[in-house]
């Protein structure tokens, strides 16, 4: 099964260029969520580290998949900071692993990528699902995944359902109360609010999909 | 807008560049990082290396506290946002001296995660950083552990690097740097937000004639939203926060700190700190010393925060200690 | 309104109980007159008195540099509004040591009338009591001697108070702030007014994304009001006034103090500060020492000013005295 | 002439008891006017010397008619500051002195006070008709005083025209530009402004008026 899904570094790049446009192109939404329970920089913040990915993208053209993500992370790790930058630098560090040595990798390597980033999250920010955090729209795509593919679906549908169970996700981060991060000191009055990480996860998620080549 | 800025993209840079050019009789960034603002006094032989740090947008805190006898480095991030964990570990290699580093900023869980990745990579390098997180803020969590630091940042960083000033080994400034906090107390009032330099509008919305009681210095809620009282009034609300929650009692000595968020003057807050000496004489509590100004604030936001330390000799003498940086100077 | 204030009558009076009480180690409240905040250290023997004034609402100006080595008695007025001539007066019988005093301040026609009344009724008791003016507000005049005083206040007392402090006669202070005063220049922008504590509105309006080039530290109007620019380009057409006033020219020395009105953020004074520091490197002017903070304020006033002082070398010795005041040390 | 006309200490306390009245009402308006082209202090200052004065009153009712303006014109030199502090003090210590001794004063002798109090703002501020100041209300107000005891109309008729005369010498200040005090450095943008020591002033010479007994 997936045999012939094979995904090589032209479909990364196009990824990442992807996500630094839409984070540009959300950037005011993403700082607005965040005003309303953090403080008012998580768009601001990605769109920083976003930036000076695209910049220093051109150097990485000769790298494998491991180097390249690993050079997404350490970016954004070292230009986004507060929460968000541990986060997701640490994340697209262990993405790319799987793809030691690599120029493409398998669907089922794919897996294992989104796999490992999600748990880099999960260690880093020990959050667990129904915090209201990322983990509430990576953790519940990620077993969407999984499942997916213990199902049998296409590809394609794998990853349309991995991105459905993301934005369900974020969703429902609305109706939670926040016992994580800057939000986690409001209590009662972080409820009615969409998690602004949970919101640019689930962002990231979709060009995944949006990219895919088959 | 009422801001001063070009590319929102460049505030924390240029900020620096000014910085460290204005103050270059005590500073300078550290070559091989431009979020890492250093002593030039660092690495001082013989003496633990005191490093503080946060987002940007609380100047003079952090990197106003950086001189002689101080801190011998902050870590800047951008705005509200913690530095990243390369510039942490970039600022140990600063300016340790052998005898190890302290990270001291205030508790955010962002924070946290980059502080302490970047003594993750010290302790590769056989460098030992130790972390005490500042948690002034009475009102931000019942468990003092989940606490908010705000301007009480101060005093913490005055007392552990007056500690290392003297010689004292790593954990006898980290002891000091304890100690300190477990006697510090904060709590402020917010009558506006700050403006973000990349959106220029208000991070947050507090109409004008309203304040928030306890609000965070990045616009975390407070107690109460209600409307703007007279200062006596709200200084009489904070007080009735701070004083039974360490306690501070009757025959306690303490030095006072109130703090503007930025665009409070000098007027309003004397005229606060005023009410506060009122109380502290009627409950008998004795002001050992005072500053009044804006020490630890959020870019242009409106508004003031009290903060008590209690003190005894040992955090006396640490206040006390003379030292030299661009935004505090001690004889 | 953002303000924390009492009754608006009260304002000066609970602002000066809790300044003398906050630095109670520097100042005290003459004893005869509420409006008169001395030096502890005052009359220094065999010193030249120097005494510094104006109205309340610019602090740190004026009564945060009464202090060892700098002034010996601040005279507090209304808010925007001279001190009476009683006060004046009070001040010089508080600080003369026999050696006569000095007024120093901004030069206001209110100022002026209710100082040189205090001089009339010194010299009536035989104390000699001369006045220098300050007179560094560029814009305001073409004519010199009808220019306003603004943040240049801060250099001219600091070099009048050294040089009273190192043991100079009257004549010789009078001509040390005359130099002082005749070698420096500034200039501001406004971007808001200042709150008034009576009416709790804004002084004047200005509206929010406008700005006033020029504008006095009361609202008095400047070179021309528009839309606001960025940083670079504000800082770039105030100093296209400052620069050739003097003129300063290559080869010259200055020091700097770029200044908040109140409000504005020391993020945004550094990005200010940058750029005029890159100015002076493209002139060839060299910077000697900067300040950069709220020196001379207006409140809660959002704006910023520049002031270049030309030095020589009895000006850089007179700017590098070590002092000792509450908003003003120097190592 | 005016022979009979005698104005005794009560209708000098009771003018300065109503001046202080009506300072308090007008406070803000006087601070607009002086916020357009001074420094939106002139109303709050004046208030905060008048209330003073009104405080201290009671403790001057023995003192003759010398005394007590002198006391009110020390009071306000104390508590107003600023220019109007001087002028306005220097006016009423002035004001009082031909009524040295005394506890009733002729008209002939009213004339005399407003001559000494206006001659006294004039030297205080150097300030002469035109210059858009509290000066071209109080010296048409005089000189018109002096040509209708000339006249020989009525006393009431003499306070009419005085204070006629200070009205339209207020009003005559907005289309002037201003060379003495604060907004002199305005030039032409002082233009279209009623100055506020006019105003106040000419506010003033009216509760003579009105508390005239005759
Ligand atoms: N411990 C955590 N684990 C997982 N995600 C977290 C954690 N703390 C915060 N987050 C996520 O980070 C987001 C906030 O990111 P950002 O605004 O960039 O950081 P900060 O809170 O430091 O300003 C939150 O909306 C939440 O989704
Ligand atoms: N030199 C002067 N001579 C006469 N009147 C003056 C002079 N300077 C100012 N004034 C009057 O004083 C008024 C302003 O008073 P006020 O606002 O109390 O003082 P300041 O200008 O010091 O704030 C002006 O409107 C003007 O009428
Ligand atoms: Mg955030
Ligand atoms: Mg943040
Ligand atoms: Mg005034
Ligand atoms: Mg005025």
């Amino acid at each position: 099964m997936y045999t012939d899904c094979i995904l090589g570094k032209d479909y990364f790049y196009q990824v990442i260029e992807k996500i630094a446009g839409l984070i540009e192109e959300k950037r005011d939404y993403l700082t607005e969520l965040d005003a309303a329970i953090g403080d008012a920089d998580h768009g601001f913040n990605l769109s920083i580290g976003f930036r000076e990915v695209l910049k220093k993208m051109p150097e990485w053209k000769d790298k494998d998949i491991k180097g390249f993500f690993r050079s997404v992370g350490m970016t954004l790790l070292g230009k986004v900071g507060g929460a968000a930058g541990p986060l997701y630098g640490s994340f697209f560090m262990k993405f790319g692993e799987p793809g030691s040595g690599k120029d493409e990798v398998t669907f089922q390597e794919l897996f294992e990528m989104f796999k490992q980033g999600v748990e880099a999250v999960e260690q880093r920010g020990k959050a667990i699902l129904g915090e209201k955090t990322m983990v509430d729209a990576l953790r519940p795509a990620l077993n969407a995944f999984e499942k997916a593919m213990k199902e049998n679906l296409e590809a394609k549908q794998v990853m349309e359902a991995f991105v459905d169970a993301a934005r369900q996700g974020a969703e429902a981060t609305i109706d939670m109360i926040a016992k994580k991060g800057r939000a986690m000191r409001l209590g009662e009055r972080s409820r009615g609010h969409l998690d602004p990480g949970a919101a640019s996860s689930t962002m990231i998620l979709e060009v995944f999909l949006d990219c895919f080549p088959f | 807008m009422r801001r001063l800025l070009n590319d929102p993209y460049d505030v924390v840079e240029e900020m620096l560049e000014g910085f460290c050019r204005a103050h270059s009789e005590h500073v300078h960034l550290y070559e091989d990082d431009g979020r890492v603002v250093v002593s030039n006094l660092a690495p001082v032989k013989n003496k633990v290396g005191v490093i503080i740090g946060g987002g940007s947008g609380h100047e003079p805190l952090f990197l106003g506290y950086v001189g002689e006898n101080f801190a011998d480095a902050a870590v800047i991030g951008n705005i509200n946002t913690s530095p990243s964990p390369e510039s942490c570990y970039n600022a140990v290699k600063a300016v340790d001296a052998g005898r190890g580093c302290i990270y001291l900023y205030g508790n955010y869980a962002g924070d946290v995660m980059n502080f302490d990745m970047g003594a993750e990579m010290a302790a590769e390098d056989g460098i030992r950083v130790e972390t005490v997180t500042i948690t002034d803020d009475v009102y931000s969590s019942e468990n003092i552990a989940d606490r908010r630091g705000v301007a009480g940042d101060f005093f913490v960083f005055k007392a552990a690097a007056a500690k290392a000033a003297m010689g004292a080994d790593l954990d006898e400034v980290v002891a000091a740097a304890k100690k300190a906090n477990d006697n510090t107390r904060s709590m402020g009032v917010a009558l506006s937000s700050a403006t973000h330099p990349a959106t220029g509008r208000a991070m947050f919305e507090l109409a004008e004639g309203d304040m928030e009681i306890g609000m965070g210095i990045h616009g975390e809620p407070g107690v109460r939203r209600g409307k703007l009282q007279n200062a006596d009034k709200v200084v009489d609300e904070i007080m009735s926060y701070i004083l039974p929650d360490l306690p501070f009692e009757a025959g306690d000595e303490v030095a006072v700190l109130v703090n503007s968020l930025g665009a409070t003057p000098l007027m309003d807050l004397h005229i606060c700190y005023r009410r506060v000496a009122q109380i502290l004489d009627e409950k008998k509590i004795k002001i050992y010393s005072s500053l009044v100004g804006p020490y630890a604030t959020t870019m242009d936001m409106f508004g003031m925060s009290i903060t008590l330390m209690k003190l005894d000799s040992e955090l006396k003498e640490l206040l006390d200690y003379p030292c030299n940086a661009p935004y505090y100077v001690k004889k």
